[in-house]
C-alpha cells in the first residue's frame, strides 16, 4: 500500500494531531471523543454550526472549522460517519447559549448519527436543529441522494449567517435555501484505498470512468470510456444543469473538486470547460471554487457542484472566513 | 417446560457474537467493498472490542439482562458509527426494554419478544422494510422463526436454529435483491449480484446464538 | 491515460484559461508569450518580483501571483523552463520602475533562459537581479542543488519585503538569505504521467519508495523498502537538518507539500512526525504549511522543506499575502 | 578545390534536422525519462516545428547564412525552453557570428569555423566540458573531425561523413557516462548505463549534415 502512514487504525487520530500543531491560530483539537473547535469557542451569543464526516474527505470537515464557517467539525473512522457523543461533546464546547445547527450529510450513518444526538441534545437543553444535505443528483430518489460538495457551500453560507448573529431559524432557513439549490455529480478515473482496507475499494481498468461517483470509494452509477475533459464536463454538469432546472440569466457558484489525487492543473482544465458551457446557457458563473474541497482519500476524478445564487446567499459566500482550507 | 436463559448465557453468547465478527472482519470488508465503502469490517470489529472490554469488565459486570443488553448498545452506538452503530445500538438498546429491569434470565419467549423490539427498534430508525438489501432481511424472517417456535413450545435449541435457518436464508437472498436502503442502493441495479454486509453480521448474531445458547441448559 | 484533460498539447493553455476564470478579482493572464499576473499590475514604486517555472507543479508558480508575493509568474511547457521572452513580456508588464527580481530555481533551464532574459532586459534598461534557489540536499555538490520547495518560501519572503517599499538590494538581500537558510528533500511513492507522455516518466514496484527525488518526475538518488511514515520522516529530515547545521535553540518554518496525489489525511501525519522530530531536537517549529504547495502532476509522495527563521523573516512571512494558493 | 556550400543547401540541411528530430520525439522522450523529465522529445519537436514554419516562410527568405542561422537560434530560444532552448539557441547564434554578414555560401572551413563558434557558444552557456553526458559529447568531437578533416583538405562529404562518425561515437560514449550536468546529474550513478538524450539531439545535427550537405555540391 503505498501511502504514508504508521498504523492504518491511527491514521485518523495521527491526522487530528498534524492539524493541531499545523493550525495553533484558528484551531483546537479534543480527543476521545475526537473534534474539532475553533480557537475561540464558544462564541457567545452566535448559532453554533457543526458538522461531522468520517474522515478521509480533507479538508472537509476538519479543514472548515474557524471563524465565518464551522464552530466544529466531529471526524470520524473513516468514510464512517461520527457517533453521538462526538456530536454532543461538540456542542458543549462550542455553544454560546443561543441554538445549533447541524449540517447533515445524507447517508444513512450521517442521518441517525446526528438524530441521537441531536435527541440527547434536547434533552439536555439545549436547542438544536439541522440541514440536510442531499445534492447528489446520480442518484434519482431525491429523499436518497448523497450529500457532497453542497456540504461546503452550505457550511460556508451558514457559517456566515451565524457569524452576523442571526438566530437559528433565520439560519435554519437560509442554509435549507442553499443546501436545495444545489446539486452535484462526481465522476472518477480511479478508485481509492483505504489504510486499513490496503487495496482499492473497487478496480477501474484503464480508459474507463465511473460516472455518478460518490466520496466514499463505492462504485458509480456507471462505467463508460474515458474521453476528453470537455466531454466528461457535459456529462457531468448536464444532469445538475438539469435538475436544477438552471436557465438562462441564473447566477451560480460553481465548485470544482478533485477527488485527491487529480493535479490541480486537471481541475482547471474541467473548471475551463465548465465555464464555457455555463455560459453558453446564458448562465453567469458569479463564483467560482477550484481544488480539493471534498475528497475521498486517493481517489482520481472530480466533483462538479453548481448553487444558483441569490443576492442574500451571494452576500453570505462573500463574507469573510478564516479557517485552514478557505480564508478571505 | 419452560427453560431459563440465564444473564451468565447471554453474556457468553454476546462474547461469542463479538469474536465472530471479529473473526469475519475482513469478509464483511469485502462485502462492503464491493457495493459499499469497506468499513462495515472495521467499524463492526471497532465495536466488538469495545464489547468484549466492557462486558468482560469484572470491575463493573452488567448486573441483569437488561442492563446487559443496554450497555451493548451504548457501547455499539459510542464506537461504531456509521449506518450499522445506531441500527445495532438501536437493536440491543429496544431489546433491553423487552425485558424487566432486574431479571437475571429469561424465557424463549421474552428473548423472542426481546428480539422483536429490537427489530421494531431498527426499523423505526432506519425505516427499511423487507427486500431493501439490508440487515432487515436477515433479522426479519429470525425473529418471525423465533417467535413461532417459541408460540408452539418449541426447546430453546430448536427453537435458535430454525431462526439460524431463517436469518441464514434471508441473508443470502439479499444476494439477488436491488439495494434501496443504505449505501448500495447508490449503486443502483449494479447491486445485484453481491450479500449484503450488514444482513451478514446480523447473520452471525443468530449463528452464534444458536451455537451458544442452544447447545446449553440452564 | 487516466486524465481530465482533452488535447496534451492544449494542457497547459487551458490550466491558464481555467485560472484566469477562478481568479478574477487576483489575477490576469497574458498569452504568446504566457504569463500570469496580478491584476493591479504595474504597482508603481514597488520592485517587481517574477518567476517562472515549467507547468505541472501548481500550485507553483501561477498560484502566488498576487498582493504580498508574485507580481508575474511564467508557465513554461510541462516541466519545462519558460522562455526569454516570457520573461520579458512579464518584465515590461508589472515593471513598477524600481527593478525587478527574479527567482530562479536551480535547473539548467531555469537559470539559462533568467539568465537571457535578463540580459535582454538590461539592454532594455530595467534593472534586474536575480535570487537563486538550490536548496535540494538530496544533490551532494551545493552548485548543482535543485530547487525545489525553498521556491515558495522566497517568493512569499521576496514579495513581502517589496510590499514594504524596499529597494532592490535590500530584497535581494533578505531574498538570498531565505534561500541560504532553507534545505528540502522530496520522497516518492510513485512516478508521474507527463500528458505528452502517456506514461509514468519511471517504474516504482509496490512498497519500494524514490528516495532524494525532484519534482520533474526523474527518478531519486535511490530506491528503498517504503516504510511507516514516521521513518519516512527520519530518513527525509535528517539530511536537511544535518545540511542546514539546525541546533536547539533554531526557529523553524516547515513546509510539508504532497507532490500532487497523495491525500491531505498523510501530509497531516507526516508533519505531526516532522514537528515531533524536531521538537525533540530543540528545534522550534513557529511556522508552518502543510498541503499542496509545489507538486509534480500526479506524484504520490511528499517534500520536506525547512528555512531556519530570524525575526526579519519571521516578519516577512506574516505579513499579508493574497494570492490564489496562500491567504492570510 | 574549395567546395562551396550555398545558402539552400544550409537550408535544406535545417530542414532535414528538423524532420529527423520530429520522427524522432519519441526516441528522445523515452531518452529523457530514464535519466530526466521526459519532455527533451516534446521541447526539441515544437522548437523544430516553428523552424520548419519560419525558415520555410516564403513572405520572410533570410537572405544570408548569418541570418539564417540566427534565425534558427532566435526560434529555438523562443519556443523550446529547458535546457536545450538556450543551449541549441547558443549554439546557432554564435554560429551565426562565425561568417561574414551577407555572404550566401560558405566554404567547409567557415562551416566548421561556425561550428566551433557555436561549440564554444554552448560551453559558454551551460559550462560543460567533456564526459559530463551532455551535448557537448556530441559537438565537441565532430567539431574537432571536421575542422581537422576541413583543415586537411578533405572534400565536403568526406569531411561531413567524418564528423557524423565522431558525433555518433560521442553519442554512443554518453551511455557509460555518470552525469555530472543538466538533470541526469542529480540521478548520479544512476544515469551511468543510459544515453543522453541532448547528445542524441545533437548528433542528428551531424547526421543530417552528412546526409544532405555531403551529398550535394555546390
Ligand atoms: N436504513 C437501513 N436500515 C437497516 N439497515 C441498514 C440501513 N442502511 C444501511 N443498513 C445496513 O448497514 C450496512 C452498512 O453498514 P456500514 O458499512 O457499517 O455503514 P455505512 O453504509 O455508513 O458505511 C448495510 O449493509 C445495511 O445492512
Ligand atoms: N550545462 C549543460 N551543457 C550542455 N548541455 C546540457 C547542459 N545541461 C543539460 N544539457 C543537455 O540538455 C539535455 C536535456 O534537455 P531538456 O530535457 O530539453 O532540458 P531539461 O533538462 O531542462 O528538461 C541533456 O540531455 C543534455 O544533453
Ligand atoms: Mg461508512
Ligand atoms: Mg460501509
Ligand atoms: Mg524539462
Ligand atoms: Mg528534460
Amino acid at each position: 500500500m503505498q501511502k504514508l502512514i504508521n498504523n492504518p487504525a491511527d491514521a485518523v487520530l495521527e491526522c487530528l494531531q498534524g492539524y493541531e500543531l499545523a493550525y495553533p491560530h484558528l484551531i483546537r483539537v479534543h480527543y476521545d471523543p475526537h473534534f474539532v473547535y475553533r480557537i475561540d469557542a464558544p462564541v457567545q451569543g452566535k448559532v453554533s454550526i457543526i458538522s461531522g464526516s468520517g474522515s478521509g474527505h480533507e479538508p472537509l470537515n476538519i479543514g472548515y472549522v474557524g471563524r465565518g464557517m464551522l464552530d466544529a467539525a466531529c471526524p470520524g473512522a473513516i468514510f464512517t460517519s461520527p457517533t453521538p457523543d462526538q456530536y454532543l461533546a461538540a456542542l458543549k464546547k462550542v455553544y454560546g447559549g443561543v441554538g445549533a445547527l447541524y449540517v447533515v450529510k445524507n447517508y444513512t450513518g450521517g442521518v441517525l448519527n446526528t438524530e441521537l444526538a441531536m435527541e440527547m441534545a434536547a434533552e439536555e437543553g439545549f436547542q438544536v436543529a439541522s440541514v440536510l444535505v442531499n445534492d447528489d443528483v446520480a442518484v434519482e430518489e431525491k429523499a436518497n441522494r448523497r450529500g457532497m460538495g453542497a456540504a461546503v457551500l452550505v457550511e460556508k453560507i451558514a457559517g456566515a449567517a451565524a457569524e452576523q448573529g442571526r438566530d437559528l431559524d433565520s439560519i435554519v432557513q437560509v442554509a435549507r435555501r442553499a443546501s436545495a439549490q444545489t446539486r452535484s455529480m462526481g465522476v472518477a478515473l480511479s478508485s481509492c484505498t483505504s489504510p486499513s482496507v490496503g487495496r482499492p475499494t473497487f478496480y477501474l481498468p484503464e480508459s474507463q470512468m465511473e460516472v455518478g461517483v460518490g466520496i466514499h470509494g463505492e462504485p458509480g452509477r456507471r462505467r463508460e470510456p474515458l474521453v476528453h475533459a470537455a466531454e466528461v464536463v457535459n456529462i457531468v454538469a448536464q444532469p445538475i444543469i438539469e435538475d436544477l432546472e438552471l436557465k438562462a440569466g441564473d447566477m451560480v457558484l460553481a465548485m470544482v473538486s478533485g477527488l485527491g489525487s487529480t493535479p490541480q492543473q486537471e481541475l482547471f482544465i474541467v473548471f475551463r470547460y465548465l465555464h464555457q458551457l455555463l455560459t453558453q446557457l446564458g448562465v453567469r458563473v458569479e463564483r467560482q471554487l477550484v481544488g480539493n474541497y471534498i475528497t475521498s482519500l486517493d481517489m482520481a476524478g472530480c466533483l462538479i457542484t453548481l448553487l444558483r445564487l441569490d443576492p442574500e446567499l451571494l452576500e453570505l459566500w462573500d463574507a469573510p472566513v478564516r479557517t485552514p482550507a478557505l480564508c478571505w | 417446560m419452560s427453560q431459563e436463559i440465564t444473564l451468565a448465557q447471554l453474556r457468553r453468547w454476546l462474547l461469542a457474537f463479538t469474536d465472530r465478527i471479529i473473526q469475519q472482519e475482513l469478509y464483511l470488508t469485502e462485502l462492503d467493498a464491493a457495493i459499499g465503502d469497506a468499513d462495515h469490517g472495521t467499524n463492526m470489529r471497532r465495536g466488538m472490542d469495545k464489547v468484549r472490554q466492557r462486558i468482560t469488565d469484572e470491575n463493573a459486570p452488567c448486573p441483569d439482562v437488561s442492563t446487559l443488553f443496554r450497555t451493548v448498545a451504548m457501547t455499539l452506538i459510542s464506537s461504531v458509527g456509521g449506518a450499522a452503530g445506531p441500527l445495532y445500538g438501536a437493536f440491543f438498546l429496544r431489546a433491553a426494554r423487552g425485558t424487566n429491569n432486574g431479571a437475571k434470565s429469561i424465557t424463549l419467549l421474552q428473548l423472542a419478544q426481546m428480539f422483536r423490539h429490537g427489530l421494531e427498534g431498527v426499523q423505526q430508525r432506519g425505516k427499511a422494510q423487507l427486500d431493501e438489501k439490508t440487515m432487515i432481511d436477515t433479522i426479519y424472517p429470525a425473529v418471525e422463526a423465533l417467535e413461532q417456535a417459541a408460540q408452539a413450545g418449541k426447546s430453546v435449541a430448536d427453537a435458535l436454529a430454525l431462526a439460524r435457518e431463517a436469518a441464514e436464508a434471508g441473508m443470502k437472498h439479499t444476494i439477488v435483491l436491488q439495494a434501496s436502503k443504505g449505501r448500495a442502493s447508490y449503486l443502483g441495479p449494479r447491486s445485484i449480484g453481491h450479500q449484503d454486509p450488514g444482513a451478514t453480521s446480523a447473520y452471525y448474531l443468530f449463528e452464534t446464538a444458536a451455537e451458544t445458547l442452544g447447545q446449553e441448559q440452564a
